[in-house]
């Protein structure tokens, strides 16, 4: 475990997240855009386990996701502007980020919609003894919905290799898990499948990383699905660049003691009493001027035509 | 507060929704609310906010994110008794209770012959604006509309949007209550009273000789930006706003076109198997003589892009109608250069993807 | 507990389906039959337990459920003809029986459908405080539905009145449970919602009855919704008249060991020892004469027309 | 054998797809079948019968009774590089999977921009008979034709069922493959051959000058009875046989129309917002000028009832069709007369909800 890397990673994304909540009342980004603040180690601390080979589907919050898995940051942010070298040419804003090259499949804004599609993967995998994974992150709103079980039934019934891997971070857009599920132990549903579930802080992109790497392992040594539990917080309102504390739909206290864990300075403090502030800085340095560069380059950038609009529609 | 100061009171659609919403928990103990979220601070974009506050938790209904449970319970509370308005923000969240829809709601009444009806109403927003994209500003009046059994309900001003909530709730089918999302900042004079009355098709907005114009939502007020300006050059559109094609009466439609000898329509979705579509083929099978051929309107056959470059002439707008217009009344390039002037100066620029000042109404 | 009365809706229920299983040839019956031959126990066992105010609803295999709930048994088999007196008038046909007198809401052919639909009966009882419950019975397929996880969650966060009856019958049309779900013990399912949940041997009508009366008692007394597994088989083809048995897709000895606790055998052995023979024999005739009436009567009925065919789209 | 004899070979509809896809799958090693029961004994009224012992249960993946979770897996395996053939029995079970039909079926090549092809094809059964009733025995062809990025397919004839089925198969998008129960039964001529082509719109049945009839699935068949016997009479029809109305390409049907100046249409499903409407419309629009109006026969705006007293009439039929044509061409009563004859000689009178035996072919 290469703990600069995993900084590096979950910087990464919190920097060109921060960056689209100070630029995005510009104008510029003219799409809603789900942001990841906070929950930067479930993503991070996964994807550092899986090879480009493995394949990720995504939800609506899809940034980190895309960033973690080594998704193209430029197209992203292109894509968000609705610019024709946007990774699926500004077809499909923030919620449809994809990046083939990483096998980044889709990131699909219909709640749970990617489940199916993650199962498809994960049957072809196992047809064709690929030796590679899925993994499908999902929030835990995703477990109300019936495409879950029906999944986690057959791909338990087949062995397939799949990890289901969810972000609890306790909201559905405003409404709190209790107020939809019985609790927020997600075991349950795992064992009602028989499918092997850890649960971890999900905050803690160490526990993040070492647990889902022997799950992975697991996986590709044909054990079938596996569950993991990250219980995290998102900082900012489900959707736009803003907070939205002042609407009092969560608990001060609750927002606080999730602040408090923030992964970034946790695993920052950890780093500082091994390496100096100044290696720190001159990565977070690094990271900035690059997303700096692509936040400029990307307003020369063309908008695709209502020509582009047309194609597509049918493969020939 | 005097009768006319009353008949004046201006209120956004957003509002009227909730006052028809409010009104109809009011007069009928039986009616509940359900769906994601509708106890939230945003409360479908404040059209029932404070109502839980007002009626109870036991009036509102927060559910899990499951659209098919959630949906096939809205029927099944109906059938023993209940009245049910389902909230859904998006259109397509219904596509994962399409069964329960299809199957359930707009059967039951006819396969227990009359017994069971289905009183439920279920809000569905569609509509475009700020990239949203393929997934989130679809448009599917067409579909619903096909299902015999279900009732399609669309207003498109905020007076219309209140008597039609009401109605709909009133309505002992179950009504599929299509929202555009851009028409909740319209603003218009809406009666306090809270009054029942039966769904009707359409309403006529503007009354004309030279040519029908069949649209509704958005469109509708679209199409009432270029019927005004038409007006100052003494063209007269019958423009007819279709609040409810499912089921699909046409008989407004017949005698106007009888009368004006052309035929114009808008739809909300693809024109590709649209209610366009639909009115047209019952014209000409009328056999209706028609002094141009018929002109239909729509969103071209792909999904919705996102990105702001890609929507440009996606969706109809005023400049579009006026040269189908022209086309078929055969009006003169300079009469035609007058109009689009006039068009022109009463349309500021403003971008593709936010909704037009002129949409705020007042109505 | 009245042993001779579940005996009589059993050999109720068994006669006339026996006697569908012998006229339908004729071809009078004109539309797809599934016949619950063998599974009486289940339906009858839970029904005897409700009273008329309770809701039940049903599947495609409805009529043991219709019955065994008080269901018009001529009305049913005029619905079966296809004629103007049947319960929905000609409109359903086998799978779409109802008989609101007696709260049996519907039957629904889509496997699950009928899930949604009992959930909001439910939520009605619990708004209303009717003191009513809403039975559902579902088959072991209708587990892999999506729809029924939906409804057990919101059913147990709501702690709903509503009994899922489950008759697992080992077999969704040909088959296996095996080659659907990983195996048939349903406690993981209840589990998964903590919905409280007993297993009974489904063709055991005594067992089926004590259990559900316990049951149904909870749930009328708030303890929130309950999970009834019945394991149980059916004698004849999935749809249809006839034995299917020559297709081999079941297990003879399976078959065999079924037959052998066939629910009328073995409660009417036990009856033996307390009744006379001639007691039962003469409830059977008598039972036999009834519904030999009805199959006579109904070919006198009428049939539907077009025009009625045209009512009843829309409430006025 | 001779390339005669087997220009002659008949075999069944059923056999037809069956041979079409065995023959697809010992071409394409990235073919396989999903399905619930697809390798039951009933096999899809054998239409798959006997695939799983000939290529191994590897090439054919029972499924659970979740058709969501199914079709998803479908479309997700086809984006990551297999083909996948879907057997439902009944065209209701799809409906669980909507979401997954109408976003990531028809979506995900539009939204990749080419990268993601979804190359599936699920099979729906529809159609009549036996007292099916509301849930069994719907017709959703106009649905699926209005969504963009579907394809749809319809075959009539054993011969088009067997080279539609492999097309759709070596077709990279999403194909709604359409049967009618009834059509099973049919038998005829079918090429031994395995023969990829592109996917065409229509196919012409028969040439005429008088009218132009579009149809499809078994409506095809009546029309075809209809013409045979009106050809006698020297009645001429143009009947096009509408094979793949989505993407829809009325070009045949334009120059058809061109020709003969009257057009009727027969709907699979409802009438209303049905292909048939789209396609009079398309037609109008074009300002093709007519003898007749144009005439659609479908289904009422009702579901489908069970009972055989309530199906007359629900159907088109032969005579139906007569009757519309003897209106549209002005034929005279004695000459009718004489047609109806006719065909009455030539249809026997058996139950209404049975297949009638002509639609057994050959073909
Ligand atoms: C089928 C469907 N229903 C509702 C929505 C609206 N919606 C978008 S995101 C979201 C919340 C999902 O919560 P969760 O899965 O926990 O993810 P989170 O936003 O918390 O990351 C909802 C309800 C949707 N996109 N799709
Ligand atoms: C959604 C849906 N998919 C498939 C079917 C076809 N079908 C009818 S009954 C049945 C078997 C259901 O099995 P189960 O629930 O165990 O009930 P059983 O027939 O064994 O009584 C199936 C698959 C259907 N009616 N609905
Ligand atoms: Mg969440
Ligand atoms: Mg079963």
């Amino acid at each position: 475990m290469n703990l600069l890397k995993l900084f590096h990673e979950m910087y990464l994304i919190r920097s060109v997240e921060k960056k689209i909540t100070s630029e995005y009342p510009k104008g510029k980004m003219r799409c809603p855009v789900h942001l990841s603040i906070g929950q930067e180690a479930c993503a991070v601390g996964i994807s550092q386990n899986l090879k480009p080979e493995d394949i990720v589907y995504s939800n609506h919050r899809s940034h980190a996701h895309y960033i973690a898995k080594g998704g193209n940051i430029a197209k992203m942010i292109s894509e968000i502007h609705g610019k024709k070298n946007g990774c699926v040419n500004g077809v499909g804003g923030s919620m449809h980020l994809q990046d083939l090259k990483v096998n980044f499949m889709a990131s699909i804004p219909i709640v749970s919609s990617s489940i199916g599609l993650s199962l498809g993967a994960a049957i072809n995998q196992k047809r064709l003894k690929l030796n590679k994974i899925t993994v499908v992150f999902i929030g835990d709103a995703s477990l109300e919905e019936g495409i879950f079980f029906e999944c986690a039934n057959f791909a338990s019934l087949h062995k397939l290799p799949i990890l289901f891997a969810c972000e609890n971070n306790l909201f559905s857009v405003y409404t709190p898990i209790k107020e939809r599920q019985i609790d927020s132990n997600f075991k349950r549903y795992a064992d009602a499948f028989k499918i092997p579930y850890k649960r971890v802080d999900g905050n803690n992109i160490e526990n993040v990383f070492n647990v889902s790497k022997k799950i992975i392992k697991n996986i590709k040594n044909g054990k079938g699905p596996h569950f993991i539990q990250m219980d995290t917080y998102r900082y900012l309102e489900h959707c736009g660049p803003n907070e939205d504390d002042h609407l009092n739909y969560r608990n001060k206290n609750e927002v606080s003691f999730w602040k408090k864990k923030d992964p970034l300075k946790v695993l920052e403090n950890k780093l500082l009493k091994k390496y100096k502030r100044e290696k720190l800085s001159y990565m977070k340095k690094t990271i900035h001027r690059k997303i700096d560069q692509i936040f400029s380059n990307v307003l020369k950038e063309k908008y695709p035509t209502p020509n582009d609009a047309k194609k597509y529609v049918y493969a020939e | 507060m005097s009768m006319q100061s009353k008949k004046k009171r201006q209120i956004s659609f957003v509002e009227a929704i909730r006052e028809g919403i409010t009104q109809s928990l009011q007069k009928d103990k039986r009616l509940f609310l359900m769906g994601e979220g509708v106890d939230d601070p945003a409360s479908m974009w404040g059209t029932i906010k404070g109502i839980s506050k007002e009626f109870g938790k036991k009036r509102v209904l927060e559910m899990p994110v499951a659209e098919n449970g959630l949906i096939g319970a809205a029927i099944g509370s109906s059938i023993a008794g209940s009245k049910v308005l389902v909230n859904l923000q998006r259109v397509e969240f219904s596509l994962y209770a399409f069964e329960q829809i299809v199957n359930n709601a707009a059967k039951s009444f006819y396969i227990s012959r009359g017994k069971h009806s289905v009183p439920i109403v279920i809000r569905l927003v569609v509509g475009r604006g700020w990239g949203q994209g393929p997934e989130h500003a679809q448009s599917m009046e067409n579909i619903f509309s096909s299902i015999p059994g279900l009732k399609v309900v669309i207003p498109a001003f905020p007076n219309e949007a209140k008597e039609l909530m009401i109605n709909s709730l009133f309505d002992k089918n179950p009504v599929i209550f299509i929202e555009h999302r851009w028409l909740h900042y319209s603003k218009g004079v809406v009666n306090k009273k809270f009054k029942i009355s039966k769904l009707k098709s359409m309403t006529k907005i503007n009354s004309g000789k030279d040519i029908t114009i069949v649209s509704n939502s958005i469109n509708t007020l679209i199409a009432k930006r270029v019927v005004d300006i038409l007006k100052l050059f003494n063209i007269k559109v019958d423009l007819l706003n279709l609040v409810n094609p499912n089921p699909l009466n046409l008989d407004e439609v017949f005698k106007s076109v009888k009368k004006t000898k052309n035929i114009l329509t808008i739809d909300l979705g693809h024109k590709n198997l649209g209610l366009g579509g639909e009115i047209i083929a019952q014209v000409v099978e009328k056999n209706i003589s028609l002094n141009s051929s018929p002109v239909r309107i729509g969103l071209p056959f792909h999904p919705v892009p996102s990105s702001v470059g890609m929507i440009k002439g996606y969706y109809p707008d005023g400049k579009k109608l006026l040269f189908k217009i022209k086309k078929m009344l055969k009006i003169k390039d300079s009469k035609f250069k007058a109009i689009m002037g006039a068009y022109n100066k009463n349309s500021p620029k403003i971008p593709i993807d936010v909704p037009d000042p002129y949409f705020k109404g007042p109505f």
